[in-house]
């Protein structure tokens, strides 16, 4: 040790005199929890990574004070966070490989502390997760908290069960047809099948599906299929198709029925072009019972590229009720449920202005539209739809927000 | 119309919007029929003999309608071939794209080449005929490497011509 | 001068070379003072009663003279904290900065928090006094997660005040 | 199966017609290996990741033709590649953590086939390996190919030596204040140690170290560190200071001596602040002896710093003999070896021009410098310093230059 020790004792030894009353005290190294406190305007967002989506994250931040308070590293291609509310646990969908990108496969579904985010519980389960450029719903809690369903594709589709109780890997189960997850009930999951119907599946205390009922398609998926982010008020799921059209379905008896469809848009809305965009445009304000809908305007193959305004919908009437634009071309909102509703928004903010961009092309210079735009997190008002605050370089490719 | 300029379309709007409120343009209007009109991406050059136009490592290819994801063309690849240590996908998505030169409609089949990391190496996403994750046979958004030998490590698309449609 | 203005200074002699050789900007030489005049980081803030002036999560806190990483600060943590779920690695590189509010100089130790994947926010590198890889206790280029029982994955760094310096 | 199926079904049963001769035929897809030909002017661009280096590349591009040809996922904090010319293989120094992130690491020493770029051989070595911002010197091939050190550091410094043609990890050897690896012949390497001297190593058939011969120092580490990226010319090997000089040392004896002192810089120049930039600004064009340097102005603290000029010296006569300023901010040169040198730059390129940032910055509008910028690989005209191209995107971050 040489060379490197004489170093290493010159730098542990370097000339430190004792500190006087007037000067900086010397600090100690440690590690931070997460603060105790309302999370009423806290979110987690969901950053596929990008081309690196071998190193997806979870990222927690403050929205009112633009802060960010930790992150998960989940792997390849997670799906983002689940939060069951009884633990207030963070639990994570995780993959990797033995050697980065090859090798054999683990998936997990890790459990993490809420105070100091380290893994409580990892628990392997079949490494047959489905990925998607959607994050949404590939994976449901039980209203109970009690188990995780995960959907699977290889492409065979089926269904993995763990148990958050027990920690433990329940049971993988056929789904043919069948897969995105939408909880409706203590013990009761439904899925999304590929004939526009949702089949109920219901758990016993062991994990296993006790009793399962088809049901009947509630839209045409041909004509105008409705997008796997849907959102829950009440007893019901609210879907929203690619022409604009709320499918709201009554999960409340065994089998699952078209309650009604109603339509966002006006005669006229609807043949200028206007409809949902991004992967995440649903969120329900439960207290008021108002939808909020992210929305844009483009032919049918933009449905998902960024929305640019917030349109607001009470559910009971299906008035629009306010509407307000958008600071950033937007892939995800949601929308906190507190006294003082705020709106999230999981943006691609230009590097430099707008104006700019538009005076540059003008110019006749050339720029890749995804080279002059970075994720941020938009935080608006609900009510008046004000812009309070945005917050920069929050993920690489955030296109989920999940409210603790 | 490509991915950038329609996505250009939503700044514009947004443009539009900041300017009336700030008043800092006089000419908005102008500004974004401007930006409508532009010819971002006017290249747009015959293959002799191959009765095929358009560059296959730029977005507006015709192919590539219904695409999602990185072009295997800017990474080592082809519109037919992985870029080598990767691994083909089996199944995937199908999408009908209309080839400008001889006005038919072609099959086209998006298979991922899958076990290293994303290319990411020109972005690219059309989504003509796209549809929600229960339609797989239409959905780009699904990570088709999920059925190739070397499991869900995505790195790029190709755009393999399958045949003439015959319609729908 | 902060990282980002030194770097600025880099960008304003490339456009001077393309405004002369292209005669684009009649104006080039105004252009140039004028960008090393702008007050990019003009933040300056005390902290009653701390002795210490300054924004920490901005890079040019006056702690952050030798730093070259993401700032804990912006990622869950602070100066002297990693963010929750990292660990903080047990030997690291330490460089002498001065602090305005009192004119003294201290030795700040810049630990790594390590076992998450890099924060990403707050790039910050500044460099002052930092040397090659075989002056470990100076070089802030080595990845000093090494150190930790996490191992090597590197998530942000801290800069943790030692004590004042009495000269080197 | 019941949904899934029959959409598959559909899918694979597409009404296509046969084709007739005056339409585009069917195509059958395959995997591609990399092209046989000249390869002058092909360059591999290690890649760190920026905040994903989780997920590190090594990127093959053709410079002539712009365009990428392949790339290795090379997993966390990769020290780039290694290139034995008498196979033809490529050498990459990857770690994985078995859970992405945490659990036990693995280091592997990974041989590639050059046409396949498919793992031939996964060498597990003791997962201590040193990571650095700096790629360069982390590993080193003997002459003759067929040992690869590598630097390890934990902090202890130790080396390991692997076997390239049996395949095998030979040892750990302690190499205390001593790091990074320079090859010197056959069997011989040379260690950079901390007390500014080279030590050399000599290893028998078997990759034991035979013979050790310390070094003297040959530059004050203190008043003037040189970097440790350095550049071989015939026997010597030329490593340049913070204040511009370059230390070209002897390495033909046992003992490495100082063969002289020269400066890249007049007084004048040293004055102003020019000195080298980025993490790798020296490379050598062998049949004329020049050497390449990139170059910037500004205070010591920004010598890895992105260089704007080449200057280009006559290492026999130490005279500039011509230079040439960049397109854009560069971290990175190299220089092929044929009868039509090319230099590469792997830069940092401004997503919109340089003059409007500055623009934008005289209206007070702010944005992050990072921000606007891109990695690209820029290629001149060694002789005449022109630019003949540039090509986007090639990585998130970077930092080294490898010439097959």
């Amino acid at each position: 040790m040489r060379v490197w020790s004489s170093i290493a004792i010159a730098a542990l030894m370097l000339v430190m005199a004792p500190a006087t009353a007037d000067e900086l005290q010397p600090e100690t190294l440690h590690v931070e929890k997460v603060p105790d406190g309302p999370r009423d305007h806290w979110i987690w967002i969901g950053d596929l990574g990008a081309q690196h989506n071998v190193d997806t994250r979870a990222m927690l931040f403050d929205a009112d004070k633009g802060k960010m308070l930790g992150m998960l590293s989940t792997g390849f291609w997670s799906a983002g966070v689940l939060l069951p509310k009884s633990t207030g646990n963070v639990v994570a969908l995780e993959t990797f490989f033995e050697k980065g990108t090859r090798g054999p496969r683990h998936d997990y579904v890790t459990v993490y502390d809420p105070r100091t985010l380290l893994p409580l519980h990892e628990i392997e389960v079949p490494p047959r997760r489905m990925t998607a450029l959607v994050q949404t719903r590939m994976a449901g809690l039980t209203d109970d908290d009690r188990f995780v369903a995960i959907t699977n594709f290889t492409p065979r589709q089926t269904m993995t069960i763990v148990d958050l109780q027990k920690n433990r890997f329940v049971a993988e189960t056929d789904t043919p047809g069948c897969g995105q997850i939408y909880p409706a009930g203590p013990r009761r999951i439904l899925l999304l099948c590929g004939d526009a119907s949702l089949k109920s599946m219901v758990l016993d205390d062991n994990g296993k599906v006790v009793k399962q009922t088809d049901g009947k398609p509630f839209f045409d998926p041909f004509a105008d299929p409705v997008i796997v982010h849907a959102v829950r008020a009440g007893d019901d799921w609210l879907f929203v198709s690619l022409a604009g059209y709320i499918y709201q379905v009554d999960a409340s008896g065994d089998e699952v029925k078209l309650r009604e469809k109603w339509s966002l848009l006006t005669d006229g809305e609807r043949a200028d072009g206007w409809r949902t965009g991004g992967y995440q445009p649903l969120a329900v304000q439960k207290k008021d019972g108002l939808l909020y809908a992210l929305m844009r305007k483009g032919p049918e193959s933009t449905y998902e590229e960024p929305g640019d305004a917030v349109w607001v919908f009470d559910i009971a009437t299906h008035k629009r009720v306010a509407e307000f634009d958008l600071a950033n071309a937007t892939l995800a909102i949601e929308v906190s449920q507190d006294a003082n509703p705020i709106v999230y928004g999981a943006s691609m903010k230009t590097v430099v202005p707008y104006w700019s961009l538009v005076a540059l092309t003008l110019l006749g210079q050339k720029f890749e539209q995804l080279d002059v735009v970075k994720p941020a997190l938009d935080v608006y008002d609900a009510k008046s739809g004000k812009l309070l605050r945005t917050v920069d370089h929050v993920a690489s490719f955030a296109t989920s927000l999940k409210q603790p | 119309m490509s991915a950038i300029d329609k996505w250009m379309e939503t700044f514009s709007r947004l443009l539009a919007r900041q300017s009336s409120r700030r008043s800092f343009l006089a000419t908005a209007g102008a500004f974004i029929i401007g930006v409508g009109a532009a010819p971002l991406l006017p290249v747009a050059r015959a293959h002799a003999g191959t009765g095929e136009e358009g560059d296959p490592t730029r977005c507006d290819y015709w192919r590539y309608c219904a695409i999602d994801g990185f072009l295997c063309t800017c990474c080592g690849g082809t519109t037919s071939s992985c870029p080598p240590g990767t691994v083909a996908s089996s199944v995937t998505w199908v999408g009908t794209c209309r080839n400008p030169t001889d006005g038919k409609d072609y099959i086209i089949s998006y298979n991922d080449c899958c076990g290293r990391s994303g290319c990411g190496r020109c972005t690219c996403q059309r989504d003509e005929g796209d549809r929600p994750l229960y339609r797989t046979d239409s959905a780009n958004d699904i990570n088709w490497c999920a059925g190739s030998s070397a499991d869900i490590v995505y790195n790029c698309s190709t755009a393999v011509l399958m045949g003439v449609s015959t319609g729908d």
